[in-house]
């Protein structure tokens, strides 16, 4: 048998193997008559290691013996091959978040005060591993309570340059006076990855909601809240 | 028909030339048909050997290079009975679609005896058209079967190719949220709080309550920070008035001390002393 | 992204996913901005397919999408990897199996009739536990009969795309009394070779099998089989 064929089957029998092959195992897969030396199967090992070269599989030897696996660098788009898909956030997530973002400083005691409902720990934990929240200081006041504010993070998530760009309450109120079909707009606003279709409206409900997300004089150039 | 082939032909399926015929079960065979004889040890195999009696009737008819489209019903009826009775004779537990074949095809062969006018003959169904429906409708998915065998089937013919894929954990996605969601949950909790009427939040804007935070992250209570250092001066002045607001809204909630050691010495800011308690946190990372 | 870092790429996804991965699922797996076009990709997996010919291994193209699989060329050395031989089906289960292949939506009773001896409990429930069958409705007749269809899985170990690349059911031919005149007039007809539509007797039948086993439409749009 010559070269070629022994890594096209050495080849076959690792990739088919799904775990690591001795040298013996490997050999002990072809008929008495047929069996390689061991140089030459090595050989053949090797040949294969340097045609993976530049592709993105490596033929590497564990303990156990040789294996055929995905290169580092191919982990980007081979680890999302076991994302799972995510769930929603709970609304007293979501208020929670909404009250640090725009009464911050803020303590979850306050939190607690404006909600009528103690907040979990497992809401702050969350919103601070997800590093859209932490905490700035703490109040002089028994017990000392932290506060909390956002991040650059949490801005940058939301596409926001600064918090101005979030609706004042002034004109949330306005906004839900203004009635159904703007907030139809608002919640239509198509985010992120599955609608590339999309593409031709997005702009328009963009500037749409940034109309209405920025105070009119805080929306200057120099926007004070750009740096961090 | 070809009645006189039938004497020629032996199955050619299970051991069928092994024994000789006397010996079978110290039973006297002569009365059995030669062409059917089958060791008894081979009859339970043999009968597993058919799917069921179209099957069999399938066999005698290939056995034969019998057109399945002209059978001879009557030797044909003659060789399936032979075989019945043998297996019945053996004591064999014969599936009773076996029987109900028996009946079908003596039905048949009566009815291909009955004369029939030759006016009618052209309209009038074969006896046997049923039969043949069924034979070439079973042998087709025969055939089907054998075929999908042969398809290349996974870990048999062809091997799924599969390389290691380092630590293959399942990586949760953090959930995604939109800004009118957020919005919407904060417009919610504020009008659950009756809060509407108060101008509290209206009165900062919130780049304001923003740089709070920020100046607060910035500040210690272990050391003091100069005043200066807190600005930004590419900012620009709206840059600057906001930090100074955020400055003095600090100080008004106790949150910071400002300090000057005297008239136009530097301005310094220090974390309140509270902070002091957990200073690591206070300061953030 | 380039086409050969694209075939790398793919390579790379497909020997780590180690089942079947859609274009889609392919696709999915790219960030937003470095997303290639379907084309792309698709040449791209062309280009990987070229690649592999002659080698051990095959870019194949299943029910549920795109496979590397070893070539069953390589399967004398590769068999012997498992010290279990592969599974044998009996008769009894691979005429059933084709009986649901080709004529799904199929009850028990009615796969009972063409066989002419009764389906086993345990044969249904094999072809269940592999997932090569599945129960797709309840016929409208007294008793409510279960329905029975093919899976993608089913496809997939069979290294099918559809149900149209089944191997084609034999012809019936007509009762020879009645119809030799017919099938004169059929041996004249050359593109009639394959299909079983010629059979006059049997319309309602014949039409039966064409949609499941051939028309392409039909086993895409309505077959169970390609459902989930």
């Amino acid at each position: 048998m010559d070269i070629k064929r022994l890594k096209q089957i050495a080849e076959a029998i690792l990739l088919a193997a799904a775990r690591p092959v001795t040298l013996d195992q490997l050999l002990a897969l072809f008929g008495e008559n047929e069996r390689p030396e061991r140089a030459e199967m090595r050989a053949a090992l090797e040949a294969l290691e340097a045609e993976f070269d530049g592709r993105g599989i490596e033929l590497v030897q564990v303990a156990s013996g040789y294996r055929i696996q995905v290169t580092d660098e191919m982990q980007p788009w081979v680890s999302r091959l076991w994302e799972e898909k995510p769930a929603r956030y709970s609304r007293a997530l979501l208020e929670t978040l909404a009250l640090i973002a725009y009464r911050q400083p803020i303590t979850r005691g306050e939190i607690e005060d404006v909600r009528g409902v103690s907040v979990s720990t497992s809401i702050m934990k969350t919103l601070q591993e997800r590093e859209w929240v932490r905490v700035v200081g703490h109040r002089e006041v028994p017990g000392h309570p932290a506060m909390y504010g956002t991040t650059k993070e949490f801005l940058d998530y939301f596409s926001l340059k600064s918090l101005d760009e979030l609706p004042t309450l002034a004109e949330l109120r306005d906004l839900s006076t203004i009635g159904e079909e703007l907030q139809l707009d608002l919640s239509d606003i198509p985010e992120t990855q599955l609608a590339p279709a999309n593409d031709d409206s997005e702009p328009e409900q963009d500037a749409e909601v940034i109309d209405m997300a920025q105070a009119p004089d805080a929306a200057e150039d120099d926007s004070p809240a750009t740096l961090h | 028909m070809s009645e006189d082939q039938s004497c020629a032909v032996n199955p050619d399926i299970p051991t069928q030339e092994s024994l000789p015929l006397a010996v079978v079960q110290g039973q006297s065979l002569d009365s059995l048909p030669k062409d059917l004889y089958i060791p008894p040890d081979a009859l339970e195999v043999f009968l597993d050997a058919f799917e069921g009696p179209l099957d069999l009737l399938l066999y005698l008819i290939r056995k034969e290079n019998l057109d399945i489209l002209d059978i001879p019903i009557a030797e044909i009826t003659r060789q399936y009975v032979d075989y019945i009775e043998l297996m019945q004779n053996m004591r064999l537990e014969l599936a009773a679609e076996y029987l109900v074949m028996a009946a079908m095809l003596a039905e048949i062969k009566s009815r291909m005896l009955l004369p029939r006018p030759a006016a009618v003959e052209e309209d009038e169904d074969d006896p046997r058209a049923e039969l043949v429906r069924r034979l070439q409708e079973y042998e087709r998915f025969k055939q089907a079967a054998e075929d999908v065998d042969e398809l290349p089937r996974m870990g048999r013919d062809v091997f799924q190719a599969e390389a290691g894929a380092g630590n293959r954990q399942v990586v949760k996605l953090p959930p995604e949220v939109q800004l009118p969601d957020l919005i919407a949950a904060f417009q919610d909790v504020i009008k659950r709080a009756s809060m509407y009427a108060h101008h509290h939040v209206q009165l900062e804007s919130l780049s304001v309550r923003e740089r709070m935070s920020s100046v607060l992250e910035r500040i210690r209570a272990s050391h003091f920070t100069r005043f200066d250092d807190l600005f930004t001066l590419e900012e620009g002045r709206m840059g600057v008035v906001v930090t100074f607001l955020a400055v003095l809204e600090l100080s008004k909630e106790s949150l910071l001390e400002i300090t000057q050691a005297e008239a136009f010495a530097p301005i310094h800011v220090k974390a309140a002393d509270s902070a002091q308690a957990v200073p690591e946190q206070a300061t953030g990372t």
